[in-house]
This record gives C-alpha cells, sequence and structure tokens, in this order.
C-alpha cells in the first residue's frame, strides 16, 4: 500500500475513532498512548535486537509459542500444550485450534516449522540466532502439532521459545514484516508515522481472550523532558519505562498519575576489560569494586530507583545471592589495593558511556569516585552504535557502564571473548555443568556458586538492578509491574473510569 | 525689490547646530523670474541656507529668522504644511543626479510622484503630465519612456529628470544646489540653458548654489557671496562683477582666474615619455544578467612628452583619459602599441624594474582616498623608496621628509600627524611631496585639483609651476577643466571617446580650435567675463 | 540572460557535486557498523556478514558513491539501512514537518520583523525605537532552545494551552497541526525576528540616508511617505540575503528545536539516524538540507533582481 | 545562530549617542565579568566542580550555595564560572580559526580579484555557507564523536567563509583607493599592499565582526553542548548544564535559570560590545570623508 493511501486510513480511521471517542464521550475509555523512549527501526522483532520492537509488538501483534508471563514464568502462548521426552531432547507442542494471522489465514504447524527453521538457517539474520541452536530439527507431525528435536537437553528451552525473537510468522508475510507486520496477536498494525508513533488497533478475530483496548498508539518521544511535558499535558496515557527518574517524586504526589516501580532483568555495571592492564590484576578491580559506593550512585543517577546489587544476577530471582559485602564502598582499602597492586598514585583509564541516563550520570558519579582513590578516567560519551562497534566488538574500554538487560545472562561470563573479556575454567566448566542440569536445586546451587566466583573475582563492579519506572495515568490498570522482559503487554489493560 | 508679498525674502537667518553656529544674520531674496547666485567656497554655508528655506535643516539644528515666499511666513511652518508647499511651491535640484533619484522606482513614477502627493490628479493624469514636463525638460517620452530605471540614463539625463519633478507643479521658486558641478562641461551648458529657460517661461524664482564664479556669471541676475556662515557681499551681477567691492569677492576672482608664472622650457628637449598606437579595452557586465561587453577605452593614442615638459590631457569623463594614465603607469598592461618611458618599454605589474619605477610618480584627485589613513605622514611620504634598490637611511631619510615636506609648504613636524588631520588642500601638498621624495622625472596629475576650492586650487597650481621650474619635472596633467590645463600647461591633447582628436600648443589648440569636439568642449565652458562682455542682462 | 543563467546553473550544479562528494566520503569514515546497531550485543558474525552483504555494504565506497549519486540524480535517495525503506519516503515525509515549521516560523519572523523594524527606524532615538533594540537585543542573546523550555513550561505545562510536543499528522486536519506547529515556531522566530528587525532598521536608517531621500522630501513627501514609498523598497536587499540565510537556518538548524519538542522533523531524522549509523539516510538529509541552502541563495538572487531594476537585463 | 552576515550585521545602536555609549559600557561590563569569572576559576572556585555530593543534591540558592546545587551536588556557582571558562575559550579560538583562515583568504581573494584562484576561494566559500552550522557540527562529531575540541572546530569552520567574505568586501573597496594606486606605483605587490595597506584598515570591521562571532559562538557552543555535542563531562559547559538539569525544571528552576540566564547576559554583553565598537570604530571613517 502507497504511503499516501496509508495516510488516508489513517486518517479515516483517526476520524471514525473520533466520532466514537465523541459519542462515548461518558463511556469507557478504549484507546491508549503509550509513550516510549524509542522507535524501532522496524517491526519484525525476528531480525533486529532493537528492544523497541518488542516494546510494540510483543504479545499484542506477535506471539510465540510459549510467552513470558508479568511475573517471569513461562506460560503457553500459541502452543496449548507440549510434552517434553525423558531425555529432554524431543519436544511436542499442540498448538491451539482456530488461530489466525491478521490476514485471515490459519496458523499451522508448517508456520512454526517455517518460523524455527528460517531463525536457524545461515542467511538468518536474527539477532539471538544463539537461541535456536540447540536445534536440530523440526517436524511438522499434524497441521496442530509440532516437533522439536535438540541436539541436547536444554533446561531453558521453553524460555527461549518466548523470546521475541521466536516468535511465528507466516512465510507469505515474514519478509514484508518490517513495515506491513503480520502476526497472530489481539492487535493488528494499522499505521506508523516515522519518527512520532505507531497505531495499532484491536483484532476481532482474536483466538484468545477478547481485550478491553480497540485502539493503542505508541508515541516515540527520545527527550526526557518532552516525555514529562507530553504526561503532563496529557498527550501521552502512559510511559511504562519513563526516561528521568528525577520527575517521578512528581507525578506520585500528583493524584492524575500513578507511579509504578517494577524490577527488570537489567543488571547495571561497571564493566571492566578484564584483559587490559591494569585491570588483568584482581586486586585493581578489587580496588575498582571497593571504590563505589552503590547508594550514591543510585541517589544520584536514578533518584533512588533501583536495587544495589553484589554480584550479576536479578534480585528477584529465587537464587539470587546477596554479596554486595564483598564489596563494600571503602576508599581506604581501596587506596590500600592500588598500593598493593603497585599503582600508589593512581592510573587513568577510559571510560564510554552510551546514552541511558543511568549510564551518563551514573558514569560522572563514579568517575568522582575513583578520583577519590587516584583513579582518573577519561569520559566519552558514545552512541549506542559506536559502543557495540568501539566498546562491544572492538573492546577499546577500560571501563563502561551498561544495563545487561537479558534476563537469566549469568552465562556471558563463560565466554572468554565477550567484551569484557573474563577467562576462568573453572566458571565455564561450571555453566556446563548448569545447561545439563535439570533438577532445580541443584540448578540453584550451581547458580549460587557462580555468584560467588564472578563476586569474588570483582569480574565487573556490580551496581544495581534497573528500575522498571514507569508513570501512567491513574486510571489505566492491567500494566506490567516488572519487566522479565522488555514488552509492553497490552492485552490486559483496561481504562477503569 | 519692492512688494513682499512676490518673491522670496530671506532676513536674518541664522542657524545653529549645537554650540555650533552654521549661518550667521544670513539675507537675501529672490524675485520671481530672478536668478540669483549664490557663492561661496565649501563651509560656507549655502547649501545650509537652502535647507533652512526649504525646511530641511538637520533634526538637531535651530533655527532664527525670517524666512517669507510670497508673502507668506514659511519659517515658522509646520512640517504639515512645509509639506504641502515643498513640490509644489517650492522645488529643488541637487548637486549628484547620480544618486538623487531612487534607484528602483522609473522616472515616470518619480516625476508623477510630485504631481500625486500634491493631490493634482489621478495616477493616470499624473502619468500624463509627467510625460508632458519630462517632454519640457528634454526627455521627449518616445525617446525616454516613462518605465526607464534611472541607471538606464546619462548623469545629464538624471538631472533632467530631477528637475522635471522639480518643476511639475510649477513651484514659485527653484532652488539649484550646485546643479552641474558633477557633469561634464558640455552637458553643463545644457542643462544651464535649461534651468534660464524654463525660468523664463513659467516665471519662476531660482536660487542658483555654485562654488563655480563663472557657472553663475552666465546665469544670475544678481549674485550673493557667503563666507564662513555670513554674506559678505551682494548685488546685481554685473555690478558686483565690475566693483568687486569687498576683498573676498577680490580674492575669489583673482583665484579664478589665476595663472602661474610660465615656466622656461629647455630647448631640444629629449623625449621623456613615448607612446605608439596604444590600445586599451576592457570587459563590463551590465548588470547581474548581462552580456559582457568588450569596451575599447583607449584607440590607438599616439604622443610624445618631452622632458621638462607639461603636457595637458583633457577630455569628458569616460573618454579613456584616466584608463590611459592607468596604463602609462603601469597599473595595467596595454593591449596593443607601446609605451616607452625613457627609451624602455613600460610592462605593467611587479616584472616592472625599479629603476623604471622610480622615473614617475602619480598624484590623484581625491584627497581621502589617496592615503593610507592608519599611517602617518612620515610613512605615506616613505613608500617611494620601495622602488629603490638602495633606500636611503632613517637619517637622510628624515632630511629628505622634512625637505619634501616644505618644499610643498608644510611643515616638517607634520610628519608624526595622521592624515585626517589635515585639510584637502594639504593632503594634496602631501600628495604632491609623496610624488616628488624620490625625485622621478614625470608626474601623472590625475584631476589633481578638481576637488579643491577655487582659493586653494590657486595655491596648488602655483606650487606645481614652481616645483617644476625647481626640479625639471614633466606633467602629464589629465583634466576637465580647460581653464586649469590653460594655466598650468605647455601642449595639450583633447581625448574624445578613446581617440586624441587634437593636439598642440596650450594656447593655439584653446584659443584657435581646429576640431569640432574642441569647439563644442570651449564653447560650453562657462566664462567668468560674461556678464561684463554681454552687458546688463533683462 | 542564456549564457547567465547556464553558468549559474553549471555552477549550481557543481557546488552540488562537490557537496555530494564531502558529504559522503566525510561520513564514510563514520565509527560505527550499521549491520552492529541493528543486530545488537547477541548478533553472531555470520548473522552481521549476511545482513552487511543484504544492505550492499559489503561493497566498495567509490562503488557506493557512485550508486548513490546516480540514485540522487533519478530522484532515488535508496534504503534506509535500519527502516528498510526508501529514504525519500522517509525525508518527504520528514519535510512535511520541517517545511511547513520553517515557513511558519518564517512568517512569523516576518510578522514581527517588519512593523517593529519600520517602527524603529521611523522613530529613530525615540523611546519606540529603544525599547524595540533593548527587547530585540534580548531575542537575539536568548538561546532558542531555552526560551523554547520556557514556553512549554508556560503553555504547555501550566497553562495546558498546547500540547508540549509531538505532531499529529496533516490528516488530523490543519487546525491541530498548525496549532502543533505553533510553539516550535515561535521559539524558532523570536531570535529571527530580532535579528531581522535590526537588519530591517539599520538598512532603513542607512536607506533613509541616501540622496534620494533628499530628493524626494523636496517634493513634498512627508517623513512616512518617504519610509513607505522609497526607503523600504531599497533597504530590502540585506533583508532579503537574511531572510534567505534565515530561512536555510529555519529549515536545517531546527534541529534542536525539533528535539525540544519532539517532532519528526528532518532535524531529528538526522540525530536518529546517525545514532543508528544509518548513514545513508545521513547523507541523503544533508545533501538534501545543503541542496536547499543552495536553491534559496540562487532564489535570493532572483528575488534581487525583482526588487531592484539595477539588477535586471538592461533593455 | 545567524546574522552572521558581514554586510548587514544587526545595526547600530538606536540614537547614536548616549544610548550606544550605554551599550558599550554595559556590554563591555557584562563581558569583562564572564571573563573574569573565567580567568578566576583556574585558581578559584567557591567548590570544586568535580567532587560530587549526592546529599547535597538539588539544593536552592543560599549562603553557601549562591546559585544553589545540581543533582549531584555540586555548586552551580562554580559550574558557572568554569563553565564561563568552556563557552569563552570554545567561541574564542573558534573566531581565532574563523579569522586566522578566514582573512588570509578573503585578502588574496580581493587581491586576485577576477581571477581563477578568487572564484575558487568564493566558490569554496560557498560551499561550506551552505553547510549549516549545525550541520558540520553534527557531522564532525558523527565522526570523531562529541568533544569540546570538536565544537571548536565546527564552529571556526563556519566562521571561515563568514570572515573570507567580510574581508574580501572590505578589501575591494580599498583596493578601488588611489592609495593602493600610488603603492602599486612605488613597485609594491599585491601580497605586500594587503599586508601592509589593507589589513590594517580592516581591523575595525574584523573587531567588531569578530566580537559578533564571539557572540555567535557562544550560543552555538550552548547548542552544540545542549544536544551532547559539545564539551563533555565532567568539564561543565553552559548548554550542557541546561540540558542535563532540564527534567527538574518544574521543580528545581533555578538549574535551568542561571545557566540560561549565563547565555543570555553573554552573548547580550558582547552583542552591546559589538554594536558599541561598531559606532566608536566606524569602518568607513577612514574611507569616507
Amino acid at each position: 500500500m502507497s504511503s499516501d493511501r496509508t495516510r488516508l486510513a489513517g486518517g479515516t480511521a483517526l476520524l471514525v475513532a473520533g466520532l466514537a471517542l465523541a459519542q462515548a464521550a461518558f463511556a469507557q475509555r478504549t484507546d491508549i498512548v503509550v509513550g516510549m523512549g524509542l522507535e524501532p527501526p522496524h517491526l519484525d522483532p525476528t531480525t533486529a535486537a532493537a528492544a523497541a520492537i518488542d516494546e510494540v509488538v510483543y504479545a499484542n501483534l506477535f506471539e510465540g509459542l510459549t510467552r513470558f508471563a508479568p511475573d517471569g514464568s513461562i506460560q503457553p502462548a500459541l502452543a496449548e500444550s507440549w510434552d517434553i521426552s525423558e531425555d529432554g531432547t524431543v519436544y511436542t507442542f499442540r498448538l491451539h485450534e482456530g488461530v489466525t494471522f491478521h490476514d485471515g489465514s490459519t496458523l499451522d504447524a508448517q508456520d512454526v516449522k517455517f518460523s524455527l527453521d528460517r531463525a536457524r538457517s545461515e542467511d538468518s539474520t536474527n539477532a539471538q540466532k544463539g537461541l535456536f541452536a540447540g536445534i536440530e530439527d523440526v517436524t511438522v507431525v499434524d497441521p496442530l502439532t509440532v516437533q522439536i528435536t535438540l541436539d541436547q537437553p536444554d533446561g531453558g528451552f521453553l524460555f527461549s521459545m518466548a523470546w521475541g525473537d521466536a516468535v511465528i510468522v507466516a512465510e507469505e508475510t515474514a519478509d514484508a514484516a518490517k513495515t506491513a507486520p503480520v502476526g497472530t496477536g489481539p492487535f493488528r498494525f494499522e499505521n506508523w508515522v516515522q519518527g512520532d508513533r505507531i497505531e495499532l488497533v484491536k483484532y476481532p478475530d482474536y483466538w484468545g481472550d477478547p481485550v478491553a483496548l480497540d485502539r493503542a498508539v505508541f508515541k516515540f518521544i527520545s527527550d526526557s523532558t518532552a516525555a514529562f511535558a507530553a504526561m503532563m499535558a496529557g498527550d501521552v496515557d502512559t510511559f511504562p519505562i519513563f526516561p528521568a527518574p528525577e520527575n517521578l517524586a512528581q507525578f506520585e504526589a500528583d493524584p492524575r498519575f500513578r507511579v509504578i516501580v517494577g524490577s527488570t532483568e537489567g543488571e547495571t555495571i561497571l564493566s571492566t576489560n578484564n584483559k587490559q592492564p591494569p585491570f588483568d590484576d584482581p586486586k585493581v578491580r578489587q580496588a575498582l569494586a571497593h571504590a563505589i559506593d552503590r547508594q550514591a550512585v543510585i541517589d544520584g543517577a536514578m533518584f533512588g530507583y533501583g536495587t544495589p546489587i553484589g554480584t550479576h544476577f536479578a534480585p528477584h530471582h529465587p537464587a539470587y545471592l546477596d554479596l554486595k559485602a564483598t564489596s563494600a564502598h571503602d576508599p581506604d582499602k581501596a587506596r590500600a589495593l592500588l598500593a598493593e597492586a603497585g599503582y600508589a598514585d593512581g592510573f587513568t583509564t577510559t571510560l564510554k558511556l552510551p546514552p541511558p541516563s543511568y549510564a551518563r550520570r551514573g558514569g560522572e558519579i563514579i568517575a568522582a569516585q575513583l578520583r577519590e582513590v587516584g583513579i582518573e578516567t577519561e569520559i566519552t560519551n558514545v552512541e549506542w552504535a559506536q559502543w557495540l562497534e568501539q566498546v562491544f566488538r572492538g573492546k577499546d574500554f577500560g571501563l563502561t557502564i551498561v544495563s545487561h538487560t537479558e534476563p537469566m545472562d549469568i552465562g556471558i561470563y563463560a565466554n572468554p571473548d565477550y567484551y569484557f573479556q573474563y577467562d576462568n575454567p573453572d566458571f565455564q566448566s561450571l555453566m556446563d555443568a548448569l545447561r545439563a542440569e535439570a533438577d532445580p536445586e541443584a540448578r540453584t546451587a550451581l547458580l549460587q556458586q557462580a555468584q560467588t566466583i564472578i563476586a569474588e573475582d570483582f569480574v565487573n563492579g556490580y551496581l544495581f538492578q534497573l528500575a522498571k519506572s514507569g508513570v501512567a495515568d491513574a486510571r489505566i490498570e492491567g500494566l506490567w509491574e516488572n519487566a522479565p522482559t522488555q514488552a509492553n503487554d497490552l492485552t490486559g489493560v483496561r481504562w477503569t473510569e | 525689490m519692492s512688494g513682499a508679498e512676490t518673491g522670496l525674502h530671506v532676513e536674518g537667518l541664522s542657524v545653529s547646530i549645537g554650540r555650533a553656529p552654521i549661518l550667521r544674520d544670513v539675507g537675501f531674496s529672490v524675485a520671481p523670474g530672478e536668478v540669483r547666485g549664490i557663492i561661496g567656497e565649501s563651509g560656507s554655508g549655502k547649501t545650509m541656507s537652502a535647507y533652512a528655506v526649504m525646511g530641511l535643516l538637520p533634526r538637531a539644528a535651530r533655527m532664527e529668522g525670517r524666512v517669507t515666499l510670497g508673502g507668506q511666513d514659511i519659517g515658522g511652518m509646520s512640517e504639515r504644511d512645509m509639506c504641502a508647499l515643498r513640490g509644489q511651491q517650492i522645488g529643488m535640484i541637487f548637486q549628484e543626479p547620480m544618486t538623487a533619484l531612487n534607484p528602483v522606482m522609473t522616472i515616470g513614477a518619480q516625476v508623477a510622484e510630485t504631481v500625486r502627493i500634491h493631490g493634482a490628479g489621478s495616477r493616470r493624469a499624473a502619468m500624463a503630465r509627467a510625460a508632458e514636463v519630462l517632454e519640457r525638460v528634454g526627455l521627449p517620452p518616445d525617446e525616454v519612456p516613462l518605465s526607464r530605471y534611472p541607471h538606464e540614463l546619462s548623469g545629464g539625463q538624471r538631472q533632467r529628470v530631477v528637475i522635471a519633478s522639480a518643476i511639475a507643479l510649477r513651484p514659485a521658486l527653484l532652488i539649484a544646489d550646485e546643479p552641474t558641478t558633477a557633469l561634464d562641461v558640455t552637458t553643463q551648458a545644457q542643462i544651464l540653458a535649461l534651468l534660464a529657460r524654463l525660468v523664463r517661461e513659467d516665471g519662476m524664482g531660482l536660487m542658483l548654489i555654485s562654488h563655480d564664479l563663472a557657472v553663475v556669471a552666465g546665469m544670475a541676475d544678481a549674485v550673493t557671496i557667503m563666507k564662513e556662515g555670513r554674506v559678505v557681499d551682494s548685488g546685481p551681477t554685473e555690478a558686483l562683477f565690475r566693483a568687486r567691492r569687498h576683498p573676498y569677492t577680490q580674492a575669489l576672482f583673482a583665484a579664478s582666474t589665476h595663472v602661474p608664472d610660465p615656466v622656461p622650457q629647455p630647448p631640444e628637449p629629449p623625449p621623456l615619455l613615448q607612446l605608439r598606437n596604444v590600445e586599451r579595452s576592457y570587459v563590463q557586465r551590465s548588470g547581474l544578467f548581462g552580456r559582457p561587453t568588450q569596451i575599447r577605452a583607449v584607440r590607438g593614442v599616439s604622443f610624445d612628452l618631452a622632458a621638462g615638459e607639461s603636457l595637458g590631457l583633457v577630455g569628458e569623463s569616460g573618454c579613456g583619459k584616466s584608463t590611459l594614465g592607468r596604463a602609462i603607469l603601469g597599473l595595467d598592461p596595454v593591449d596593443g602599441g607601446e609605451i616607452r618611458l625613457a627609451g624602455a618599454p613600460v610592462h605593467a605589474g611587479p616584472t616592472m624594474p625599479p629603476e623604471q619605477r622610480r622615473r614617475m610618480q602619480v598624484v590623484f584627485q581625491d584627497p581621502f582616498g589617496s592615503f593610507n589613513p592608519r599611517h602617518r605622514v612620515r610613512r605615506i611620504l616613505s613608500e617611494p623608496y620601495h622602488a629603490l634598490d638602495d633606500p636611503p637611511g632613517p637619517q637622510a631619510r628624515a632630511t629628505a621628509i622634512s625637505d619634501a615636506l616644505s618644499d610643498v609648504g608644510l611643515d616638517a613636524a607634520d610628519a608624526d600627524r595622521f592624515i585626517h588631520e589635515f585639510s584637502g588642500g594639504q593632503r594634496q601638498r602631501i600628495a604632491i611631496a609623496r610624488a616628488l621624495i624620490i625625485r622621478p622625472e614625470l608626474i601623472l596629475l590625475d584631476e589633481p585639483v578638481s576637488a579643491l576650492d577655487v582659493s586653494v586650487r590657486a595655491q596648488v597650481l602655483d606650487l606645481l609651476a614652481d616645483l617644476r621650474r625647481r626640479y625639471g619635472l614633466s606633467y602629464l596633467f589629465i583634466s576637465h577643466d580647460l581653464n586649469v590645463v590653460r594655466a598650468v600647461t605647455d601642449r595639450v591633447m583633447v581625448m574624445r571617446k578613446g581617440e586624441i582628436v587634437e593636439a598642440g600648443p596650450t594656447g593655439q589648440v584653446l584659443d584657435a580650435p581646429q576640431h569640432d569636439y574642441t569647439r563644442a568642449l570651449i564653447a560650453a565652458s562657462p566664462r567668468l567675463d560674461a556678464p561684463l562682455r554681454e552687458g546688463s542682462r533683462g | 540572460m542564456l549564457r547567465f543563467a547556464l553558468f549559474r546553473a553549471l555552477s549550481l550544479g557543481l557546488s552540488l557535486v562537490a557537496a555530494s562528494l564531502v558529504v559522503f566520503f566525510a561520513l564514510e569514515i563514520v565509527p560505527g557498523d550499521p549491520a552492529a546497531a541493528m543486530l545488537g550485543v547477541n548478533a553472531q558474525e555470520d548473522t552481521l556478514a549476511a545482513l552487511r552483504a543484504e544492505l550492499g555494504l559489503d561493497r566498495g565506497p567509490v562503488a557506493r558513491y557512485f550508486d548513490w549519486a546516480g540514485g540522487l540524480l533519478r530522484g532515488d535517495f535508496g534504503i534506509s539501512y535500519t527502516y528498510r525503506t526508501p529514504v525519500a519516503q522517509m525525508i518527504a515525509d520528514r519535510l512535511w514537518v520541517s517545511l511547513p515549521l520553517a515557513l511558519y516560523a518564517l512568517a512569523l519572523t516576518l510578522l514581527i520583523a517588519f512593523p517593529a523594524g519600520l517602527a524603529a527606524a521611523a522613530r529613530r532615538g525615540k523611546g519606540t525605537d529603544l525599547t524595540i533594540m533593548g527587547v530585540t537585543q534580548l531575542g537575539i542573546a536568548v538561546p532558542n532552545f531555552w526560551f523554547a523550555m520556557l514556553l512549554v513550561l508556560a503553555f504547555s505545562i501550566t497553562l495546558r494551552w498546547f500540547s508540549a510536543g509531538g505532531f499529529p499528522g496533516w490528516e488530523a486536519g490543519v487546525g491541530p497541526a498548525m496549532k502543533a506547529l505553533t510553539l516550535p515556531a515561535i521559539a524558532l522566530a523570536l531570535p529571527q525576528a530580532s535579528i531581522l528587525t535590526r537588519v530591517l532598521r539599520s538598512a532603513l536608517i542607512e536607506t533613509l540616508g541616501q540622496d534620494y531621500i533628499r530628493t524626494a522630501r523636496a517634493r513634498g513627501l512627508t517623513r512616512r511617505q518617504v519610509l513607505w514609498r522609497h526607503a523600504l523598497r531599497n533597504a530590502l536587499i540585506p533583508v532579503l540575503t537574511i531572510i534567505g540565510l534565515q530561512f536555510s537556518f529555519l529549515l536545517a538548524g531546527a534541529i534542536i528545536i525539533e528535539n525540544v519538542f519532539y517532532l519528526p522533523g528532518l532535524g531529528r531524522l538526522i540525530f536518529q539516524s546517525i545514532g543508528q549509523r544509518d548513514i545513508i539516510v545521513v547523507e541523503s538529509v544533508v545533501m538534501l538540507l545543503v541542496f536547499a541552502v543552495i536553491l534559496v541563495t540562487f532564489l535570493v538572487d532572483l528575488a534581487y533582481a525583482a526588487v531592484d531594476p539595477r539588477l535586471r537585463r538592461p533593455r | 545562530m545567524i546574522g552572521a552576515d558581514p554586510q548587514t550585521g544587526t545595526g547600530g545602536a538606536p540614537g547614536g549617542g548616549a544610548a550606544a555609549f550605554a551599550g558599550l559600557w554595559i556590554g563591555a561590563a557584562l563581558v569583562g565579568l564572564f571573563v573574569a569569572a573565567a580567568l578566576l576559576s583556574f585558581v578559584w572556585t567557591p567548590y570544586d566542580v568535580t567532587r560530587i555530593d549526592v546529599a547535597a543534591k538539588l539544593q536552592g540558592p543560599s549562603a553557601a550555595h549562591w546559585f544553589g546545587t545540581d543533582h549531584f551536588g555540586r555548586d552551580l556557582f562554580s559550574m558557572i564560572m568554569v563553565g564561563a571558562r568552556t563557552s569563552l575559550a570554545v567561541a574564542l579560538v573558534a573566531v581565532g580559526i574563523g579569522m586566522g583562515v578566514g582573512v588570509p583568504l578573503g585578502l588574496t581573494a580581493a587581491a586576485l580579484r577576477g581571477g581563477w584562484l578568487d572564484e575558487l576561494i568564493m566558490r569554496a566559500n560557498d560551499l561550506v555557507f551552505a553547510f549549516p552550522a549545525l550541520l558540520i557540527a553534527v557531522m564532525i562529531t558523527a565522526v570523531f564523536g562529541p568533544s569540546a575540541f570538536n565544537a571548536i572546530l565546527a564552529i571556526g569552520i563556519f566562521n571561515i567563509p563568514v570572515f573570507a567574505r567580510l574581508t574580501r568586501g572590505a578589501a575591494l573597496g580599498y583596493w578601488q583607493l588611489d592609495f593602493i594606486r600610488a603603492a602599486q606605483v612605488c613597485g609594491k605587490g599585491r601580497a605586500r599592499i594587503s599586508v601592509e595597506h589593507v589589513l590594517p584598515n580592516l581591523f575595525n570591521i574584523l573587531i567588531v565582526q569578530g566580537t559578533i562571532q564571539f557572540s555567535l559562538g557562544i550560543l552555538a557552543e550552548a547548542g552544540l553542548s545542549y544536544v551532547g555535542l559539545g564539551a563533555q563531562p565532567p568539564l561543565p559547559s553552559w548548554g550542557r548544564m541546561l540540558a542535563e538539569s532540564q527534567t527538574m525544571f518544574s521543580f528545581a528552576p533555578h538549574l535551568a535559570l542561571f545557566p540560561g540566564l549565563s547565555i543570555l547576559l553573554a552573548v547580550l554583553g558582547l552583542n552591546l560590545l559589538g554594536d558599541g565598537l561598531r559606532d566608536r570604530l566606524d569602518p568607513r571613517r577612514g574611507l569616507a570623508p
């Protein structure tokens, strides 16, 4: 469809919506404007990493075999149920009946096979191709049954299938998904005014429980001030991840708004280049850890929102171990450790900061704290693209601050090529063991052991768990409190008055 | 001078700006049909008197005295009433026709504006009236359409447009402030004739302001001579010219007719400057979208200038005399022919050898643009040393500078002053001193006295003659003023459209011109003895 | 005339070629890989290579320059790396915000500057003049983004007369769209109007000192008539120059204001594209803006001729 | 960030006399104040601007903190002082680049007026002029990353054609004058005449334009820092202070007030000074009677 027609259609729809709104002036509102900081580059979650894509389409437009529930647990989605073979390598999924795509075609097992094969193929551009690495074969048993064979047991397979990158698309529409996504969710794509907003409308033939909203608009406001103004002026109904924690107090004080503070999977860390001298010396890393006052960072950068952590693990997870004491704030000890390591006069290193305010503000505070113990930092603010290029791929950095938002990602410490370049064979074999282990209690023990190792090796400076601090009109209910994955699931959202 | 009901009467007019008096007790009158010449050198207050009559004095000025026009007291009139009066009762024309017209309005609209502004008819009627008036001033619409813009007209044509807009409503009084000063002599004669005709036909009073006695002499019935804001002499033209009662009047006459003592010529001098078939053209682009056109400014000019000779080059503006001067100085290359100085060819540009450079110097017309305002006189005078291979040391230099200054009648102490501290005449003396300091053989004088008042002009001409005598200099004297050329040159060449049309000993050429153009030039030149020759006028 | 037009067109074309070379090769060395930016931290090397091939990034810069420049000539700006939509389409959408905003701000600028400049020139040295000059002095000195913040605080957050930003799109109607552009246009226009007022005033005062003004006064025109009939048109030349510069500035330089009001305009597109290393978009937008500036300069040249007959072709 | 056109500028102060005089002195006083603050900040500020004291954050103005504290508990007054240093230094060096490159280019173009080098210089100028300053800055920072140095470079590059055009235009006027011709008659070359005769006469107009570009530079630096393309932390900069405090504007107005007013007053001061100098050092004084 040409964009003119799109615009025309959008205009008509808006007009209709406006009329409907006028008629039902006192009735329940059935539309919502959701504010987001970043605009997605496109709308195909299976070919890009951008969180913004999932924040629009996850659970709203696209669905996978399984899904994350608001509490982070794994729930069935398109798969009604599943069986796992004794040895844990064969998964048989039973699909819901009567599921249709937004173009009217019916979802069947062939679509599941296509989606998974596409994601793991040679020329796949799936950003999380690793999720599918264990799949050996996907077979269609019958139109509503699909069988997936893994090369080895994987305790996290259902979890992997819940990711936005693993949603099910139809072969006919997959290539057009970037600009005209066709999924199975309760909302279908309607319009995208680039640079401003994306509009979704209710899909009447949705297979699951009908949703309360008729219309959802995602509005992109990258500037925190503008975000504040937009909330205050009523242009936006909710900002699930409000970019400026400093304004939350004002919203809290205003009865029109409700502040929703939950947790995310984002471990915010002072990432340290373990291969770059002097950080290859554990004493230096330990000094670094003791130089940091986590609470000051949380207070200064996040205005108090955030949970301090002592290791790379989400505090809300049952297996979490509180190891903060290992790296308690102690500048004197830090100085002593530096002197022991031969840096009595301190040293100078680089601190590269990506755009989010936790990094930019946190970086300034940490730079000041490090200066107290004699470590000078040269701050460089970088865009994400540069961060990926220089820091993540080029490993050209001393320190950086970043929030690792993938759920359950302690496994990155087992990859010696990962950008902070921590290479510990003990930890690596521990992770291998975890991967093969299905017993929950044994897994917890292994996970706690892993947490302790990286905390005591002071691999990185562990700062805090990123809070999900959102704002919403007080009359809206059903928004996610926590963020087990990057999503704005609107299926349960409704206006109360 | 009887009835107070008609004409302009100015009595006891004093004007001051701040605490500085500009006019002091000025009085004169202009009867209907009368031409009143107001004469004075720069700063005499003649223009300010005109502004006082027009009510166009600067805002800061304070005025006292009585000004009446046709019995009406206009001195104390409100601005509103004066606006109604200007253009209707009094018209005024100005010195600089090139800038006196709005460049973005057609000439028809500007003439018609006088009519429209005083409510005399519709737009259409006003344009018709403008066409009539323009025809009357010698710009018939079928030759010069009303839709022309000022830039498409010559200076003389523009001045005619200004006159048309001033007389469109047949005012009782026309004020002309140096109306021909910026024009060539032939054009000047035409404009003066036009003004005389209009005065006669309309019975207007004309207040003709000029620094040039000769211009006024041929036109005015009565003359008022002003100096430093006061009237020093006044009376009917013939009587005043004959009597020359006031010392200042005498001085003015003396300066205007001044001829320096002749300089003896050496016998059989060798040629110093030789030009053979010199050609010079330049490309002109008219306007933003104009097609560039080749202008042949100098066409096949040949002449010899002997050592110790003063050679005049006369012609009207645009005839190519300045272009030729630049080529001789080696500032511009020639496109054809050859220029030789002391036998060696002159090449333009930095390749010109210093021994050639030091043989000639130049004095320009503009006493303001001729000097770097940031430099002291000492540095200005030192500049020609650049042309020497072996410039003198500081001691010799200081001596040379004070000598040069005393040669031109200035004080050695002036070397430490900046140029803006000097008057126009003093600046021309400094320019001469600069030209003199390296003792060149040839000095090119490009209109050196045109911008000077007559009394100063006479002194500078004396100085030039004196220096020539003392140092055996040769002059190439470029001028548009026949009287000046007659006073200071041995031989003269008449130039027209890039060609020399006549050349010969000065007296011979000016008294017995052979070429028509020379004759026309001489006929157009205003003559100081006009009122005396023609006898009294009506 | 024809020769001049050809010469002008040729020099315009050469400027554009030079500009395109500068833009392309300056941005060619921008660090950062659009493919990496799209695929994020967990991307695998083969995935990245596949994407780069898909985007045509595996080819040499010279080949890509000719692709891009050749496309520009045909009006084909290429395909955005990140959005995978035609760049021309994206630019057209954004232009529908930036261009009206620039025109709106320019209209406000003219509406403020002309009366103010004329009033100040007419009453030179009087109270009106001093007041206008004082206010414009402040107007020039105030950073426009700060002024924009103050406007949002006053009119959006406190008074709630205008929305704090965003753009409903022209399909929402001309009224709402213009309303959304009002505060940004004011924020842009105030400093520009201050500059133009001062330029107009000094041009008028300079013109009022010309000989032909004296001639006109001698014809009996009042000060006011002289100002309107003679001074204004002659003062337009420097004013046109500034208006041309201002339009270019408003079109290209509104980046900051677009950020404050989160308007989906060209300026924000540039920032966003740089962040995503969508270099082809950056190159095309920069080229478009440069083209606009060159074009405006050319139009201002033509406008001179309309105002000043001396610059027209001689008859 | 416009008004850079050399031919027109922003006009003289009204009334000429008293107002211009007052403007000159008010301007000089404001500029002097900021320069003094900037210089003083090298040796002394009330507090260390790099010291973060989160506990003392967001305090309003008080005797201890004259302008209050920011969201990290840093003393705003100290930051304004150091910010003055950043702003003035960036703008000054940028003007220096513009003059240092633009003036020689303009002089050369005027000396060789009509020649191919003149044409080349002026076309190159037009090309640079076709890139709005912000675009240059965006491109430079896209390539080299944001820093105060790159901001200087961007503003400096933008200044080059401004000075080149101004210099050429004014120099062309002088090349028409007879004293240049007199110097040529004495055998002086174009280069020597440019330096000896033309350049000194351009000082006044260069000073005036320099002042104006200086004020534009401060605005530009503020704008660039505001969008994050200017001076990087921890070095305080007025524009970044505004950007960082923007979200706190509604509950801590002093954070936006003082940096904003600082920019306003510094630019105002420079403009008043420039206009005053323009009236004082009328560049045409030497040219016409």
